[in-house]
């Protein structure tokens, strides 16, 4: 999280990408040269189904503003099931933060194949447009992981 | 009842069917009910105790108790038997090791909600014709029995016990119950007052582990907070995330196992409604995957390990409720 | 002894808030009562005790302690401290007032924990004398008299009147602070309600309670009883006992990782967990059975004996009535001094 | 202490233009661990690679980041020219700066910052990354083919050429499967028996083939390269190796009032029988659900007349266990059931038959001993009605969703050849589409209707109806003239739907294969995988997998077959070592891995433990085989205890990228 | 093409037209066939071209007897006949071109016409 009294909220977003689909649609993106913002950063995991809660929950504690999982489209899976899983696991834990009242748009699924480049760099702006509008996280954010 | 259980215990002990009794015990006062192990005739006739106050879930003492040489018989309530079940699922408890006598559910009563009403200096607490008649040391006070119910009572599921070897009493059905409303109350709500209410609620947390350790399906070797290689270890609610953190992933991690068996909310010291989010997880289970009762068999696969091909995404969290 | 109408109670709150912060015990919305900072408005507690002990104002949950900021591969090191503010607490039970010498008792001696000393130092104690104890009471197995408690200062109500009486310098200090309010008054019917409630506290049903068999000198007696078997079996290891107790002093150091470096910070620990006082062999107490059995060890045995015969418990009765199984060091206690 | 080498690359101007590589490598000298950072032009290089390499050597690295392009790029090279310079090649991280930086991002000095944070971010990781070991798994050197139709014979032969021993399990007392029922084949209208037989023959008499008909699998265990397998062989009251098929029982048995299955229930048989005569191995079956003397112990014919003495009422099923390295699943189809098609009235009226029944019917060895006559009267039909897609193309409830694929070739075959041998017929067939891509498919359907006058007629048809003078009532609109039309048929023949055989979906369960909504194998990937499945070890072959006719079936046996031989070939299999693994001390036993593992990788153990309290007992955890386990992590998160972690991608790698990121 | 049309009675059917595979069976199993002008997959065809107005002015509409032959056959699910009630629906609801004028009645009475067709008729179309 960046705040600068003279500058826009630049939002921090990690997303998640599976190794075999979103990872390289992402690739895509660059190879095309369509932009996306640098708030942008990427953590490459083998499958989308590898993402535990905990890792969304700890980058939301260090201060990340919004957090996205991109995975293969379901039925398109490298390991034949994993995205299902992951549907199951990312629902019921973004109906739980929005339980507890985060904000619903911090969060995010999205499928995005090898070959949709240009898909994962709409999302990308789009997304994070959407977190901008939110502005810093505030409600699931570990304050003394700040900047001491 | 408590006179048949005693003796029906004694005949399985006398006879050899089984080593241990699995109850509870009595206290001080009333209600200080502590569940306990009885190993002969003598200790069961001298504290074995099945009242009013006997809430407690004892199906996770079968974890170490059924590993144990000889078989163990075990009281159980419907809803323990839920649980019960849930740990044989998951290898925690050896079924086969263990004797179940089912007994009668409740609804039984929860002491906090007789000092709620100020009375104080408790000495005794008697059921007539559904109203409490309370000694004190002040001098005998009065309320109904349906206030002081227990909230996990008050909102009983089923009244059917899902697994035994024998029954004493009748078996009865899987009820109707509002358990949801409360959480669909604050689904209800906007964004703003589920994050205060929740604030308020988690802010009272002392990180005792009392949730977590009287839970039946938390039985892990080793729990993930007390792991310090998991990355989520901590001892102290230092900070609000960390209150948040610490529910979440214990919900997430029970999510598909929890029988809603209520022990948690029964059990914190500071009275926070922590079944609610298990009833979150179980209500949405039930609506987007189909019903799902954990534990109500052995075999049948967890909603979180399950999945189909149709299921919806996870957008849909966007377009129900209330933002 | 001085007094003032309880009718002018927030007058009372009021001249003391404007000098220092004041802490008082109010209910909050699920009943329980609390310590809360007062402010115009806020209402004393008609419970018993708070939930939670007093023992949080001098030794909090979690405190930080250093920070180690790195930059690059450069580490500072931050001192965390900061000096506190005077403040009052006012209303904390004889229970609670008692356990403020136990902890004393480890965390004054050499060496002096100065987070402690510093809270302590600029902490007045005004207690309130207790007059409807609840069942789950045994201060007085403990030489505690609720109708007498100690404090900085001690207060008393008669149901018109609170009176107010000095036990030490601070104490006076402080009720010179609020002299202007005060006023002379007579006591007996005071007298009337400390004789009532010591008659109520006589019939209390654990006032029979007795530590006659416990002791620095009753170690191995206890130590090796073959009962600690049966009275853990069902203990669920979980912290309850400890965080409500207002004696337990046991701490852990943790280390917190932030942005740019590493927050030191202690927070309390229980013997009741399987990490506690875990070192690089591992465990010293490895079963729950070891682990209870150290607990009330620590309370009955091991405290008085490093401390003159203090006992580490005060019989605040809160323990009893929090344990999710119910069970509790009037249970251990009585079924350890049956031979 | 670690020992961390960075380098930044340029890659030319591709990363260089925008992100300041100077100022990236200057601010991670900064990070903890990091011995030296450097820059350099092209990192992959040679050179460059040289420079990662002496580094290593010359700073002693314990580990490796390159920023650079993605690592789906050159992850390999890096990998690989750490290991040549001494340093376990999973001890180098990827900082992707050129297509998830440079590439997308204009402004040099936000560009940059994201290049250092994801750099960051890769030192973070690499500080907890751990020397990996490729395993290595022995392959035994057999292959089982599950079906013993044509797919699974071509397979089976091709695996045997190559020198390796397999087994062919045939549930059936043949092999031969669909084709053997075959009349002719398009589209080159040869005998479908003149060249399946000779392969049936080879099959049987490769030293290197082992057939175990009338047997089906029973269990299956073990992985890629090393399976253990149940085999049931059924009893068939039959010594088979006795047995000379010399027929004599079939003909002397009394009981004969036995619907013939290879005839499609269109003729009879006796109760013990061999199903044709070509049929592989040529060895006689007792039917127990009409043999007197199995069912009520009065007769033993056939034990009187068998001069080898091979009858063996007693005979019991045996269930044998073989090792294999590779399975290929050949279970093929079968046409599907018409009775709630009753538009069709295919249940009422005995000359409405399906396309498989009107095979034998035309067979020199079916029931009319090849000439085409109605089954109700043995007539000869002159009005004869094709119906296409039935319960093809269809609504989930009403049929499949899928083209049957083969039904209109063999319906233009069909035609053509009726029309051929009986010209005063008239054939009708009525489409919705033709489908006729293959080599030299649509030439054969244009010469159906060109040469041999056949009528397409474009509708389905909407209603068949027995009439009481013994004709078929079609009533059907002919969608391009824009009428109702009516036939009076003699015969109408109805291209069912194919579904995969029925005893798939079991048998995926025990391969922990995966299988769509339809139960056909799903192969490993649609294009470039078409003949594994997911699961390493277990091949696809033939119509299990999906619709196919015969060249193509062939073609996938041949290919699947390659793909067998090519694991039978290595002694032993190297594993990719960024696999799951359990902590035992931390693991539950309480199956949420398994559940969720789609390999089948995870198994349980009884171990017997020491106790933090200093007891011993016996638990049960999981055990995750290196060598099944692809590395896709979703058991690390099924786990509630955090027993099971991921080599490559442990929890604690993944969180210190997020902390780093989050910085 | 009307739009607002074809959106109304793609909404009052229910019916997904453009499943269709065109493979006629709905016509083929049409009781009414020959006395239709347009054709039950004639029907799904134009409602999905949007060429409703042709198909609400022609006879066709009255003459489906709605027997449901064409759901039940229909492979795809597309239930032409609720197509077909869709139009008839859509035209019943333009009143004023199809309502009988009462000198019109007399000639269209029939003697075999019973007796509660005519005042459902009467119902239906009357104002």
């Amino acid at each position: 999280m960046q705040v600068n009294e003279n500058k826009e909220f630049q939002p921090l977003i990690v997303a998640f990408c599976c190794n075999w689909c979103s990872y390289a649609g992402a690739d895509l993106s660059g190879t095309n040269r369509l932009n996306y913002p640098t708030n942008v950063k990427i953590i490459r995991v083998p499958c989308s189904c590898r993402v535990n809660p905990m890792f969304i929950l700890r980058a939301f504690q260090r201060g990340a503003d919004g957090v996205i999982l991109c995975g293969c489209h379901p039925g398109d899976c490298h390991y034949t099931s994993g995205n299902y899983f992951t549907r199951r696991r990312m629902t019921l834990l973004f109906s739980m933060l929005d339980f507890l009242g985060i904000e619903r748009d911090r969060t995010r699924v999205e499928w995005v194949s090898a070959a949709e480049g240009a898909k994962f760099a709409a999302t990308m702006n789009e997304f994070t447009e959407a977190v901008k509008k939110l502005g810093p996280n505030r409600r699931l954010e570990d304050l003394r992981c700040r900047k001491q | 009842m408590q006179e048949a259980m005693i003796k029906r215990a004694k005949e399985l002990l006398a006879d050899g069917s089984v080593k241990r009794v699995i109850g509870w015990k009595r206290g001080e006062f009333a209600y200080d009910i502590t569940p306990a192990v009885f190993e002969s005739a003598e200790e069961l006739d001298k504290d074995f105790v099945f009242d009013v106050f006997t809430s407690a879930n004892v199906s996770k003492y079968l974890v170490k108790e059924s590993k144990k040489e000889g078989k163990v018989l075990v009281f159980l309530k419907p809803c323990d038997t839920y649980s019960l079940n849930q740990l044989t699922k998951e290898h925690r408890v050896d079924r086969d090791n263990v004797y179940v006598i089912g007994i009668p559910g409740g609804p039984k009563l929860d002491i906090e909600k007789i000092r709620a009403k100020g009375i104080t200096g408790i000495l005794s607490v008697r059921n007539e014709n559904f109203t409490l008649k309370i000694e004190t040391l002040y001098g005998e006070e009065t309320m109904p029995f349906s206030d002081a119910i227990l909230d996990k009572c008050a909102s009983c599921k089923s009244k059917k016990h899902v697994t035994y070897d024998e029954l004493i009493g009748e078996d009865g059905d899987i009820l109707d119950s509002d358990r949801f409303d409360m959480v669909e109350k604050l689904e209800n709500m906007t964004a703003q007052e589920r994050y205060d209410f929740w604030r308020e609620q988690l802010s009272k947390c002392i990180r005792c582990n009392a949730c977590r350790n009287v839970c039946p399906a938390c039985t892990c070797e080793k729990c993930v907070f007390d792991d310090p290689a998991s990355g989520v270890e901590n001892k102290a609610a230092a900070d609000s995330f960390e209150e948040k953190m610490f529910h979440i992933i214990r919900a997430f991690h029970v999510a598909g196992r929890c029988t809603d068996c209520g022990e948690c909310s029964r059990v914190c010291p500071q009275n926070i409604p922590l079944h609610l989010l298990n009833r979150k997880f179980i209500k949405d289970i039930n609506s987007l995957y189909g019903e799902y009762q954990a534990g109500a068999d052995t075999t049948s696969r967890a909603p979180l390990t399950d999945y189909t091909a149709e299921d919806c995404e996870s957008s849909i969290v966007h377009e129900r409720g209330v933002e | 002894m001085l007094k003032i109408s309880l009718s002018r109670l927030d007058e009372l709150f009021a001249a003391i808030a404007e000098k220092q912060a004041l802490y008082i015990p109010a209910d909050r919305a699920d009943g329980a009562a609390e310590f809360r900072k007062w402010e115009p408005g806020t209402a004393m507690s008609s419970k018993l005790n708070t939930l939670r002990s007093a023992k949080d104002f001098f030794f909090p949950q979690t405190e930080d302690l250093v920070d180690f900021k790195m930059e690059g591969k450069n580490i500072d090191i931050i001192d965390r401290r900061s000096e506190h503010e005077d403040f009052v607490i006012f209303g904390v039970r004889a229970c609670d007032a008692r356990s403020f010498t136990i902890l004393d008792k480890v965390f004054l001696s050499e060496p002096v924990d100065s987070f402690y000393k510093d809270r302590r130092d600029h902490g007045t104690v005004v207690t309130m004398a207790c007059t409807r104890p609840a069942e789950t009471c045994f201060c007085g197995a403990f030489g505690i008299d609720a109708t007498e408690p100690e404090g900085d200062a001690a207060c008393w109500s008669d149901g018109e009147d609170l009176f107010i009486k000095a036990n030490t310098d601070k104490g006076r200090a402080f009720i010179d602070s609020i002299s202007s309010l005060l006023e002379e008054g007579d006591t007996a019917k005071l007298d009337q309600v400390k004789a009532k409630t010591k008659e109520i506290l006589s019939r209390l049903p654990l006032a029979g309670l007795s530590t006659a068999a416990f002791g620095g000198d009753t170690l191995n007696e206890h130590f090796n009883s073959e009962k600690w078997g049966q009275l853990s079996e069902s203990c669920l290891g979980c912290g309850t006992c400890t965080f409500v107790c207002p004696t337990c002093q046991c701490y852990d150091i943790k280390d917190v990782k932030t942005a740019n470096g590493i927050r030191r910070f202690r927070c309390w620990d229980s013997c009741m967990y399987s990490d506690f006082t875990k070192m690089a062999h591992g465990n010293p107490r490895t079963s729950q059975l070891e682990r209870f059995r150290q607990r009330f060890m620590h309370k009955l045995v091991y405290f008085p004996a490093n401390n003159d015969g203090e006992f580490g418990c005060v019989g605040c009765g809160r323990c009893l009535s929090k344990c999710p199984i119910s069970m509790n060091i009037v249970k251990v206690m009585k079924a350890l001094e049956v031979k | 202490m670690q020992r961390i080498g960075v380098f930044v690359c340029h890659c030319g101007t591709n990363i260089a233009a925008t992100v300041d590589v100077k100022a990236v490598a200057e601010a991670l000298s900064h990070e903890p661990g990091v011995v030296i950072s450097q820059d350099y032009q092209y990192m992959c290089s040679e050179s460059g690679q040289n420079l990662v390499k002496d580094a290593i050597k010359e700073h002693k690295l314990s580990g490796v980041v390159i920023c650079s392009c993605s690592p789906r790029m050159h992850e390999n090279t890096f990998r690989k020219a750490a290991a040549s310079a001494g340093l376990n090649p999973y001890l180098v991280e990827i900082a992707n700066i050129r297509e998830q930086c440079s590439w997308i991002h204009k402004e040099i000095a936000t560009a940059t910052e994201k290049a250092i944070i994801l750099g960051r971010a890769a030192v973070a990781k690499v500080h907890l990354n751990t020397p990996l070991t490729s395993m290595e798994s022995p392959v035994v050197k057999r292959a089982l083919v599950i079906g013993g139709g044509i797919a699974g014979i071509q397979t089976a032969l091709d695996i045997a050429e190559a020198g390796f021993d397999v087994d062919i399990v045939e549930k059936k007392p043949t092999i031969g499967g669909k084709m053997a029922q075959i009349d002719k084949t398009f589209p080159t209208l040869d005998c479908a028996a003149c060249i399946l037989t000779p392969k049936m023959v080879e099959a049987s008499q490769n030293e290197h083939i082992t057939i175990h008909s009338f047997s089906e699998v029973e269990e299956v265990k073990g992985f890629v390269g090393n399976f253990t397998v149940k085999i049931r062989k059924k009893a068939r009251y039959v010594d088979e190796t006795k047995c000379t098929g010399c027929g004599l029982c079939t003909e002397k048995c009394p009981m004969k009032k036995v619907p013939n299955e290879f005839n499609m229930g269109l003729d009879n048989r006796s109760a013990v029988y061999i199903p044709f005569a070509q049929a592989v191995p040529k060895v006689a079956t007792i039917d127990p659900n009409y043999c007197m003397m199995l069912k009520n112990g009065k007769c033993g014919v056939c034990s009187k007349v068998c001069s080898v003495g091979a009858i063996d009422y007693k005979q019991e099923d045996r269930i044998i266990e073989e090792k294999y390295g590779a399975i290929v699943v050949a279970t093929g189809f079968d046409p599907i059931k018409l009775d709630k098609y009753d538009e069709f009235a295919y249940s009422q009226c005995p000359d409405v038959v399906t396309s498989l029944e009107l095979e034998r019917l035309m067979n020199a060895a079916g029931p009319n001993g090849g000439t085409l006559l109605r089954p109700s009267d043995k007539t000869h039909p002159h009005t004869i009605v094709f119906v296409q897609c039935v319960g093809s193309r269809c609504d989930d409830s009403k049929g499949k969703p899928y083209c049957s694929k083969i039904c209109c070739m063999y319906t233009a075959k069909h035609a053509m050849l009726i029309r051929e041998k009986y010209p005063d017929t008239e054939v009708y067939v009525f489409y919705i589409d033709v489908r006729t891509p293959g080599k030299n498919f649509d030439e054969f359907y244009r010469r159906a209707v060109e040469q041999y006058n056949v009528h397409y007629i474009k509708g389905m048809v909407g209603k068949v109806t027995p009439k009481s003078d013994g004709k078929i009532g079609v009533q059907a609109s002919d969608l391009l003239s824009n009428e109702q039309l009516h036939i009076d048929a003699d015969m109408v023949v109805l291209a069912a739907a194919i579904e995969p055989d029925k005893t798939a979906r079991p048998l995926a369960t025990m391969l922990t294969t995966q299988m769509d909504t339809n139960d056909f194998f799903t192969e490993a990937h649609p294009k470039l995988r078409p003949v594994e499945s997911a699961t390493a070890g277990i091949f696809l072959s033939g119509a299990c997998q999906g619709p196919k006719d015969i060249p193509e079936t062939v073609a996938q046996g041949s290919a699947a077959a390659a793909k067998a031989i090519g694991l039978l070939c290595k002694n032993s299999i190297t594993c990719n070592p960024c696999v799951a693994h359990s902590d035992e001390l931390k693991c539950n036993g309480c199956s949420s891995c398994e559940k969720v593992c789609p390999y089948g990788a995870i198994t349980y153990i009884e171990k017997e433990f020491r106790m933090p309290d200093r007891t011993t007992a016996i638990r049960r955890v999981a055990s995750v085989n290196p060598a099944v386990c692809q590395g896709c992590g979703a058991c690390t998160v099924a786990c509630p205890s955090g027993a099971m972690d991921l080599n490559g991608f442990s929890n604690s790698q993944i969180m210190a990228e997020v902390d780093a990121i989050c910085k | 093409m009307n739009k607002n049309l074809k959106e109304q009675v793609l909404r009052s059917s229910g019916v997904n037209v453009l499943k269709c595979m065109r493979c006629g069976k709905c016509s083929g199993t049409c009781p009414s066939y020959d006395e239709m002008e347009y054709h039950p997959h004639q029907f799904v065809y134009m409602v999905e071209k949007g060429d409703i107005e042709t198909l609400m002015k022609s006879e066709s509409i009255y003459k489906c007897l709605t027997c449901f032959a064409c759901v039940d056959r229909c492979p795809r699910g597309v239930q032409p006949a609720k197509v077909v009630e869709a139009v008839r629906l859509a035209a019943v609801r333009q009143q004023d071109g199809n309502r009988l004028s009462a000198d019109q009645i007399p000639s269209l009475l029939d003697e075999d016409l019973p007796q509660q067709a005519i005042v459902t008729a009467m119902r239906k179309y009357a104002k």
